[in-house]
């Protein structure tokens, strides 16, 4: 019953804020989400498959459209386990780092944060595409109106943009999981929306073009949530706009959708399809490597700089997702945790500098380290996990999906052949001298040098409204903020043993039919396997 | 053939739409009374009509007596009847104090002096009541002239309603487009019928469905029965406010009163689906030279009727999102968002019975529903006695009126598809029907527009709720009854409760084909009742199909899918 | 003579067979797990030195905090050294898991193992002497050197320090490549920090974020070859891998494994600063004197050298790669060297020695001498580390002054000529004085050289012996111009007191300055780190005398010794001598030669130094070569042009596409199409009954048209 | 015109086909007219052409058929014929009041 206390704690409390008093809202949001983070961790406790793969609690259903197949089934495995942990670790961080920052229309604020917590939980817990779908979709809503109430200047494009790009792509998603319980049905005279059946059913049975146009639905939606390259525009107006808190959960979390669809979704379900879309996946991810550091570099705009730095790391997800294999998939899904812990937590440090300054330009800001220590202190540490120092948590992923393209060749003794070449992940790592040389100007500009602030008196009075609530260095809630994300990254970096342990068998899971494919597809190409026999390759295809 | 159907269990049938039809007489002799409170009470006793109406319906509808009557599909002309009282009772509820507001406005400025016999209540609920009462007769028609009749007792009083609705110029000039141009479809539809009736020889819809598959099995429907069926399906267009007959709609819906708007955007609506599935179950959706979709052969209409209705349900759902795109009145934005809801039910009505009827009459549900959510909301706010029409003057009317900005918002989700809500598992299941009947570019259109859709249902919901408020909608205040808003309330709490509940509103899918009337077909004592099975009856007939070969498929789908299985 | 478990050269028919044979298997040694502890003590003092800095001690307390970790490591290395000699078998202690996990049952190439293990070998063992010594004497210096800063940044600096030996002992000790990597990358962070460490200092900063860098464009030559080595041998754990690296049955993957030593190469050449990645280290020289003795001179830069001698295996096996090595090595020394000869800011001309000299070693890891590059490592170790600490007890003295032209005749100062005649014996040990230990170690590196038949060696042997004439030039013109001749001296701007940069900027007058003269422990540390130079000379002396030394024996039981070459020392090479009797000659004359020339410009005739270069800049054919020299042969301006320039100007060109390409075109474009396929629709709706009814009866017209089309064209009859 | 094809294959008479043919060119004319005048009570008149063009129809095809169905229908027809009468009648005389003109375009406020 835990799970559905889970997904229930947060509506409760939204519930209850929305009946409560402005000033006791953020409280309620806090001790809700902090509720949730139990109940998880109370499950995450019970949850018996750390290291099998498999789902569980597995027989709670509750027909929605019994006829259709259409059941609330909650159940996690472990990366489901992991994301769900990151939920609900860094919602309460973020609603505690809004306490400040969020002034008006609290109520309304702190019920959108809960409601938004309930649906990425729904989305990571749900067994039934139709339920993931759900849970994936309705994030809009309260991202649409945290980000257009609570937003910048330019809030209200941002928002909307946001809203309908990731609409956009999603309905094709959505197309393509109905395409395959439809053929399911035919095929079987059984309608399902279960994802273990509709992955089974889909890997084995589609035909070739199926497979290709189901992938090809499947991604659109989980490219631009992700987001890959050309379908990224979206994302930095979207940060750069939204709230701290909703910044901190779009990054850390929302993003995550995306590769957990394609994760989840797109790779299990059409194997045939996603390695015909391979190499452009993976050329996708590079040029968002490389681009988005390029243009990193040149911001200004120091949570736009973040935002882009997003969708550059996300790249690196995208090639170790494309390396179809263990390396690359476990690099991937190390990835989705560590981004969302190290940016999530930047997003937060970027906040809360805001609040005191009232701007994110580095031109006007500069040399803070000496006004700001703890600030500074913690803006290097997460930086330093961005750009993937090893001993601290973003490097596991990053090198691990790096690995797994350099070793996602035909003739890889591994047991996983794969269809990209060594070229992909060493244009790839170029990637890793960018992204130390963008964050590191970043570091150089914001926390090093002589102390820059902006004009006293900048106008509308913020500043000295600021002064007077704020100190100058981080308070003990932002410190108790900040430190435990820290503390994860530090463990996360030094012993990732047991969330690789956990991991690996699902991977294991996602990658079951690629060997055979990925051979007959090399086989088709004239590259072969010298460690499969030909006949294998020629009995696969 | 001749066949004179009994009366007994025709009137059996009819009670629901007698006790509308005596309710509707009630209501204009009561509404002309000098007592001011029966005249007030004149709504509530529509909707105790329609009330009455909807016990009488899951009381006393048999689907015994149904066959008996004639009706050709029981179980859909039920669900039909049902989703037109339920939205009803809420029709009447938004438009209370509507009618009158405007005198009552000018009778508080003290401009005129109260006048009973200036009161049009009683006629305006009375026509309310005929229309629905036309709607509900439309999906049992046996015959092609129960089918004119009831087409025309639906859409008649409307054009009243229109006119009566405001005292503007605006509503009068709708209401001579909406009746001329309404004139010159039910002429075309007309014509429609009359080649129908060449071509088959009957005005029995059961003896032309005898007729056009025996034609079909001759090499298919002569031209005569095709040409009469598109004229037919081009005619009802104008009901549905399909393309290529949709050019009314937003002129039309925009000169209504905002009660009247909802109205029109959902009774004609459901009137013209019912007609047209009656209409298309005598050309059937099996046997056909249909679709061959991944090896599996999935039967269809007759290609020409299936070519018509594929360009009028792409050029639907396409025109009506582009055009509610550039619009500055949340009305004609309506309008337009009500074309484009059309269009994507002609994909169900393209997927035919089964799972394709069963999200039609899912999708008139979510769509009516949300449509109560979005004009009640409307209807529950005036600016001056008059109708809140333009975007600028709901900007900012969240920070006053909560509620009213909630349901706007409930409801645009809705609409445009948004999980939970109830129009997306209408659109999930359309989808499943689309792609389950082998149409799956219609599917893909249909997800391009509902993806385009949301950038004008956002602004519905970013106005009242983001934007500051302006001049304009400073004298935006709540309407002298709270009857709609109440009912926008339901309505919302509906858009999100009945997901919920959503497997048990429909029953089985198998149910919806359409039944041959058991009196042309077998002794009247051996028809089976339709109950509700524990095995999935879908899941049956698609087991039959598995088991049988080609041939014995092609023929069980020539003389069997008609009937219920 | 030597004694060499295995002798091999290359003129065998597969060295790398012979030589695997003789790599010993490493033995678990749970026992041993106390070695945990080396790395425990310095992770230990980086938790307690950040506790200072986020409570803000204002006392010595972190620098002691530091030094007694440190000389805790060093103990416990000693231990180490004394339980298992100079020849015992290697060992591996598993501490605990890390990147670490297995998809299938068959062994290699199904698991990534990369735990945080201890593989301790001689080699490990000789660098953790040096590493953990010199550091625990170079943090002593610092408690003094970094007292102004006391309360301010103290613990920072401290802490940093702290990071950086535990980086370099994971680096040194790691059982596998990806741990020696994530040690790579630690070091990487501490000199990143300690070079930054005068935040306030826009130099510095850049500095730092430079060395971070340059050094990860090496560090992706180190990860490329670490996903090589993966694909080729299926495991990246040393012991495993020396076990498998002779398996040449099968090349798997796009890529040829003979790629391996270069990438490995690449990694070395950007930590250790040679060409063309050196570019980082003068300007890491804004850190803070002990910084740059201890991380820049004495032990992070000799990492690449560690790297290349631990996966010496993967080099022997590509001859080629060897030479590549040994040329690179050989042009960094003498090109750095020239640069050297023309700086004036002293603590950059011992920065260009640095690069010189590390150009030794990996020419001696290239002509095939691992013991003479390690042993050039550690007697580099302590005469830089002196070297750098006498310029620190100068900048400490004199307010940072660090211009050779502004101090001079410091060994009559009080208080400083204890530094002065230190410095002495670093200068002297720099320029390879005879029988110093300098020489020594240099001269068995020149040997091999002049020794070696392939690839040019024997060039490249007299490159450094003109390098040894430059380096003893350079070495010494700062001896005499600092140290030597009268006395004048003037303050510096007191670089490191940057607390109180906004108070009254100091320009203390030459008159009102009072030199600061250094106290015990910095004279201490210099007097122990002198005697450390003297006894970095005794296995140089046992090599010269035929007797088998420690150093030696550490290279020989290690996988340095893989493929490392005998030199054949009694062929005839140039002028009728071999090389031993070459390398003596003219190593001697070399060192002398340039101390001379350098006594004469800078001590006797200072004027004549500075005719001869307004002299050189006079004459328009040659003016190019002390201005290059001077500028740094415009090497950072030339990379700054050819590499940074092109990816800001693509970065800018990429934001714009960005924003109008990709979001305004694309996107936006896109995004408007609807509406304007809207507002073209937009004239039908024209409100007149007769408009819409034309279109009505036109629209069905055409619905009609088509379907009559679809009908024809598509054959079937309903 | 398929249908006067259609219907000779039935064996329809001369005077069967003639009246198709009349209807046919019955309800062009009505639908030309409702496309092309202004008045508005011509226009309402021209919808009533249409309306008769398909009553001849329907008696032609009762005549072809055998059927009384048809003619029955025409009946329908003529009553909602009226009905409509009624109701146009009364707008038209509704909007006269208004703007004392019968012309179609003087009623287009409503519009994009």
């Amino acid at each position: 019953m835990i799970q559905y206390l889970l997904l229930l704690l947060p509506l409760i409390s939204a519930l209850v804020i929305v009946l409560s008093s402005q000033r006791a809202a953020k409280w309620i949001a806090l001790i809700g989400s902090t509720a949730s983070l139990i109940a998880a961790a109370v499950f995450a406790v019970q949850f018996p498959h750390w290291t099998t793969g498999s789902f569980w609690p597995d027989l709670n259903t509750t027909p929605i459209l019994g006829n259709f197949g259409v059941d609330l089934k909650i159940g996690v495995d472990s990366v489901s386990m992991l994301l769900v942990l990151l939920t609900v670790f860094l919602t309460p961080l973020a609603i505690a780092g809004s306490f400040s920052a969020i002034t008006t229309r609290m109520r309304e604020y702190y019920a959108w944060f809960m409601i938004l917590e309930a649906s990425m939980l729904l989305a990571f817990m749900s067994r039934d595409m139709i339920f993931f779908y759900v849970g994936y979709e309705f994030t809009l809503i309260p991202m649409f109106f945290l980000i257009s109430i609570w937003g910048g200047p330019m809030r209200g494009p941002a928002a909307i943009k946001f809203f309908i790009f990731t609409f956009l792509g999603s309905v094709f998603t959505l197309a393509s999981v109905i395409f395959v319980a439809v053929r399911h049905f035919d095929s079987t005279g059984i309608w399902t929306f279960a994802i273990a059946d509709l992955v089974k059913f889909s890997s084995t049975q589609l035909s070739d073009k199926e497979q290709f146009w189901v992938f090809v639905g499947l991604m659109s939606g989980f490219a631009i949530k992700t987001p890959f390259f050309p379908t990224h525009a979206w994302l930095p107006l979207a940060h750069d706009q939204a709230p701290t808190g909703g910044s901190v959960i779009l990054a850390g979390v929302l993003l995550k959708l995306g590769t957990y669809g394609v994760f989840r979704f797109a790779l299990p379900m059409a194997p045939i399809g996603a390695v015909e879309c391979t190499t452009f996946f993976a050329i996708l991810g590079i040029i968002a490597i490389l681009y988005m550091s390029l243009v990193c570099w040149v911001q200004t705009d120091i949570k736009k700089l973040i935002a882009y730095s997003s969708v550059s790391h996300m790249g690196f997800v995208v090639l170790g997702l494309f390396a179809l294999n263990p390396l690359g998939l476990q690099g991937a899904v190390m990835y989705m945790v560590n981004h969302g812990l190290s940016t999530g937590a930047l997003f937060l440090c970027i906040g809360m500098m805001y609040e005191r300054y009232h701007t994110k330009d580095m031109e006007q800001l500069g040399g803070l380290v000496s006004k700001m220590p703890v600030w500074s202190f913690f803006m290097i540490i997460f930086t330093l996990s961005s750009v993937g120092l090893p001993g601290l948590n973003g490097f596991v992923g990053e090198f691990l999906c790096l690995m797994g393209a350099f070793v996602a060749e035909h003739d890889q003794p591994s047991g996983y052949p794969g269809v990209l070449h060594p070229w992909y992940a060493v244009v790839a790592v170029i990637g890793l001298i960018l992204g130390a040389m963008y964050l590191l100007i970043m570091l150089g500009k914001i926390v090093w040098g002589t102390l820059r602030e902006p004009h006293g008196d900048g106008g509308n009075g913020h500043t000295e409204h600021a002064a007077s609530e704020l100190p100058t260095d981080l308070n003990f809630r932002e410190i108790a903020i900040l430190a435990p994300i820290a503390l994860a990254c530090l463990a996360i970096g030094l012993y990732p043993k047991p969330l690789l342990n956990a991991v690996e068998p699902c991977v294991k899971e996602v990658l079951v039919n690629y060997p055979a494919v990925i051979d007959a597809y090399n086989a088709k190409r004239g590259l072969v396997n010298p460690s499969v026999p030909v006949k294998h390759a020629e009995v696969t295809k | 053939m001749s066949s004179f159907l009994p009366m007994g269990p025709k009137i059996a049938v009819l009670t629901p739409e007698i006790i509308v039809f005596g309710g509707s007489v009630l209501v204009s002799i009561i509404g002309l009374s000098r007592s001011k409170t029966l005249r007030k009470s004149v709504p509530l006793l529509a909707a105790c009509t329609l009330l009455a109406s909807l016990v009488a319906l899951a009381l006393g509808y048999s689907y015994e007596a149904a066959d008996q009557a004639g009706v050709l599909m029981p179980h859909f002309n039920k669900i039909i009847k049902t989703i037109i009282l339920v939205v009803g009772i809420g029709l009447v509820a938004i438009s209370v104090g509507h009618i009158d507001r405007r005198m009552e406005d000018a009778v508080a400025r003290g401009a005129t002096t109260f006048d009973p016999m200036r009161v049009v209540r009683g006629e305006f609920y009375a026509f309310m009541l005929l229309s629905i009462c036309g709607a509900m007769l439309i999906p049992g028609s046996p015959d092609l002239v129960w089918l004119f009749l009831a087409l025309e007792l639906t859409s008649l009083p409307t054009y009243i309603m229109v006119a009566m609705s405001r005292g503007t110029r605006r509503a009068q000039e709708a209401a001579v487009k909406y009746f001329f141009l309404g004139a010159m479809s039910t002429a075309i539809f007309l014509y429609g019928f009359a080649l129908i009736y060449g071509s088959t020889g009957s005005l029995q819809l059961s003896t032309i469905r005898e007729v056009f598959a025996s034609q079909s099995d001759r090499g298919g429907i002569d031209t005569l029965g095709i040409t009469g069926v598109i004229l037919c399906i081009l005619g009802f267009c104008y009901k549905l406010a399909a393309a290529p007959m949709h050019f009314y709609a937003p002129d039309v819906y925009e000169g209504a009163a905002n009660p009247v708007t909802g109205f029109l955007s959902f009774i004609p609506k459901i009137a013209g689906f019912s007609a047209l599935a009656v209409l298309l179950s005598t050309v059937g959706w099996s046997g056909h030279a249909g679709f061959t979709a991944t090896g599996t052969v999935i039967s269809g209409l007759p290609a020409p009727i299936l070519a018509t209705l594929w360009m009028i349900c792409a050029l639907t759902m396409t025109l009506g999102n582009i055009g509610a795109l550039l619009q500055k009145s949340v009305k004609r934005m309506l309008a337009y968002s009500s074309i484009s809801h059309t269009g994507y039910m002609v994909l169900a009505i393209i997927a035919g019975p089964g799972l394709g009827f069963e999200a039609l009459l899912f999708y008139l549900i979510s769509y009516g529903v949300t449509n109560l959510a979005i004009f009640g909301a409307l209807s529950g706010l005036q600016k001056r006695g008059e109708d809140v029409e333009r975007f600028e003057e709901l900007s900012g009317i969240g920070r006053r009126y909560p509620g009213l900005a909630a349901w706007l918002a409930i409801g645009s989700g809705s609409l445009m598809g948004m999980p939970p809500l109830l129009g997306f598992w209408a659109k999930l299941m359309l989808f499943m029907a689309g792609i389950q009947a082998g149409h799956t570019p219609l599917v893909i259109i249909a997800a391009i527009n509902s993806a385009v859709s949301v950038w004008y249902y956002l602004r519905l919901i970013g106005v009242p709720t983001l934007s500051p408020p302006g001049t304009s909608s400073e004298g935006v205040l709540k309407g002298p009854s709270s009857w709609p808003r109440f009912a926008s309330a339901v309505a919302a709490v509906a858009v999100i409760l009945l997901p919920l509940f959503a497997s048990r509103i429909l029953g089985n899918s198998a149910e919806f084909a359409p039944v041959t009337p058991a009196s042309n077909m077998k002794p009247a004592n051996t028809t089976t009742q339709i109950a509700p099975t524990a095995v999935n009856p879908k899941q049956a007939m698609h087991n039959a199909l598995q088991e049988t070969s080609r041939e014995e498929n092609a023929q069980l789908a020539l003389h069997c899918s008609p009937t219920r299985l | 003579m030597i004694q060499m478990l295995s002798i091999t050269d290359t003129h065998s028919d597969s060295p790398a067979h012979a030589v695997v044979t003789s790599i010993v298997n490493a033995i678990p040694s749970p026992e041993l797990s106390w070695t945990g502890w080396i790395l425990l003590l310095p992770a230990i003092s980086v938790v307690l030195t950040g506790l200072c800095c986020a409570l803000r001690v204002k006392s010595k307390l972190p620098g002691w905090i530091t030094v007694l970790a440190l000389a805790g490591s060093f103990a416990l290395v000693l231990k180490l050294y004394f339980l298992r000699g100079d020849a015992g078998a290697p060992v591996v202690v598993h501490l605990w898991d890390w990147m670490n996990f297995r998809w299938g049952d068959q062994g290699k190439w199904y698991t990534l193992q990369a735990d945080v293990s201890v593989y301790v070998d001689s080699l490990t063992l000789f660098w953790l002497l040096f590493v953990t010594g010199l550091g625990t004497l170079i943090a002593i210096y610092a408690t003094e050197y970094m007292e102004s800063d006391v309360g301010k940044g103290y613990a920072r600096f401290f802490n940093g320090v702290s990071i950086f030996i535990l980086a370099m002992c994971t680096l040194v000790m790691a059982d596998n490549l990806l741990l020696l990597y994530l040690g790579w990358e630690g070091v990487g962070l501490a000199s990143y920090l300690l070079i930054g460490y005068y935040y306030k200092k826009p130099a510095a900063v850049a500095a730092g974020k430079k060395a971070f860098i340059v050094n990860r464009m090496g560090d992706l030559g180190l990860a490329v070859g670490i996903w090589l080595i993966w694909v080729n041998y299926g495991t990246i754990e040393f012991n495993t891998l020396f076990q498998v690296w002779n398996d040449m049955e099968r090349g798997v993957g796009s890529f040829d494994k003979s790629l391996i030593p270069y990438c490995l190469m690449l990694g070395a050449f950007g930590k250790s600063a040679q060409l063309p990645l050196y570019v980082w280290l003068p300007d890491a020289m804004e850190g803070p004197t002990p910084v740059s003795a201890l991380i820049h001179a004495a032990t992070m830069v000799t990492a690449g050298v560690y790297l290349i001698a631990r996966t010496y295996p993967l080099f022997a096996l590509h001859p080629d790669a060897l030479a590549t090595v040994a040329w690179v090595g050989g042009l960094t020394a003498i090109f750095s060297a020239t640069i050297g000869m023309a700086q004036y800011d002293f603590k950059r001309v011992f920065a260009y020695s640095t690069i010189s000299q590390l150009g030794y070693m990996f020419m001696g890891l290239g002509v095939g001498t691992t013991f003479g590059a390690a042993y050039h490592t550690l007697t580099h170790a302590f005469f830089k580390a002196l070297l750098f600490l006498t310029a620190g007890a100068i900048m400490h003295g004199f307010a940072g002054q660090l211009d050779l032209r502004k101090l001079s005749g410091l060994r009559q100062v009080p208080g400083f000529k204890l530094v002065s005649w230190t410095m002495l014996i670093g200068c002297l040990w720099l320029s390879a004085f005879p029988y110093s230990a300098g020489m020594l170690s240099k001269d068995i590196i020149l040997v091999q050289a002049l020794s070696g038949k392939d690839h040019g060696f024997v060039w490249l042997g007299w490159i450094g012996l003109i390098t040894a004439a430059m380096t003893a030039y350079y070495a010494f013109r700062v001896w005499f111009r600092v140290c030597a001749g009268p006395v004048f001296y003037m303050p510096g701007e007191e670089a490191h007191d940057d607390h109180d940069a906004h108070a009254a900027p100091t320009s203390h007058a030459s008159h009102d300055f009072h030199p600061h003269a250094p106290r015990w422990a910095m004279n201490g540390v210099l007097i122990v780190i002198m005697l450390g130079a003297f006894a970095t000379g005794i296995p140089g002396y046992m090599e010269l005398r035929g007797e088998s030394n420690w150093v030696q024996v550490m290279m020989a039981h290690s996988s340095a010794l893989a493929g490392s070459v005998q030199a054949h020392v009694t062929d005839v090479v140039n002028f009728g001598m071999n090389p031993h009797q070459l390398v003596e000659l003219f190593g001697t004359i070399a060192s002398l030669g340039g101390i001379a020339i350098a006594m004469y410009f800078h001590l006797l005739q200072r004027k004549s130094a500075d005719k001869l270069r307004a002299w050189l800049l006079a004459h328009n054919s040659i003016r190019w070569i002390p201005v290059a020299m001077e500028n740094k042969w415009y090497v950072d301006e030339f990379y700054h042009a050819c590499i940074r320039g092109p990816a800001w100007i693509a970065g800018h060109i990429l934001h714009f596409t960005d924003k109008h390409v990709v979001d305004g075109l694309m996107v936006n474009g896109i995004g408007r199409i609807p509406a304007a396929l809207g507002r073209l629709f937009q004239p039908l709706y024209n409100g007149v009954l007769q408009g819409y009814a034309t279109t009505m009866a036109g629209g069905a017209a055409l619905v009609v048209a088509w379907v009559v089309y679809r009908w024809l064209t598509s054959g079937v009859v309903a | 015109m398929t249908h006067l094809l259609a219907a000779s294959q039935y064996g329809a008479s001369h005077a069967v086909t003639i009246t198709l043919a009349m209807s046919a060119l019955l309800f062009t004319i009505g639908l030309i007219g409702f496309l092309v005048r202004r008045n508005m009570i011509l226009m309402f008149l021209c919808t009533e052409i249409m309306f008769q063009a398909a009553a001849l129809a329907f008696i032609a095809f009762g005549r072809m058929r055998m059927d009384t169905g048809g003619q029955i229908f025409v009946i329908f027809i003529l009553t909602i014929a009226a009905a409509e009468a009624a109701l146009a009648l009364g707008l038209v005389i509704l909007l006269f009041r208004r703007k004392e003109t019968l012309s179609s375009e003087a009623w287009s406020e409503l519009h994009e």
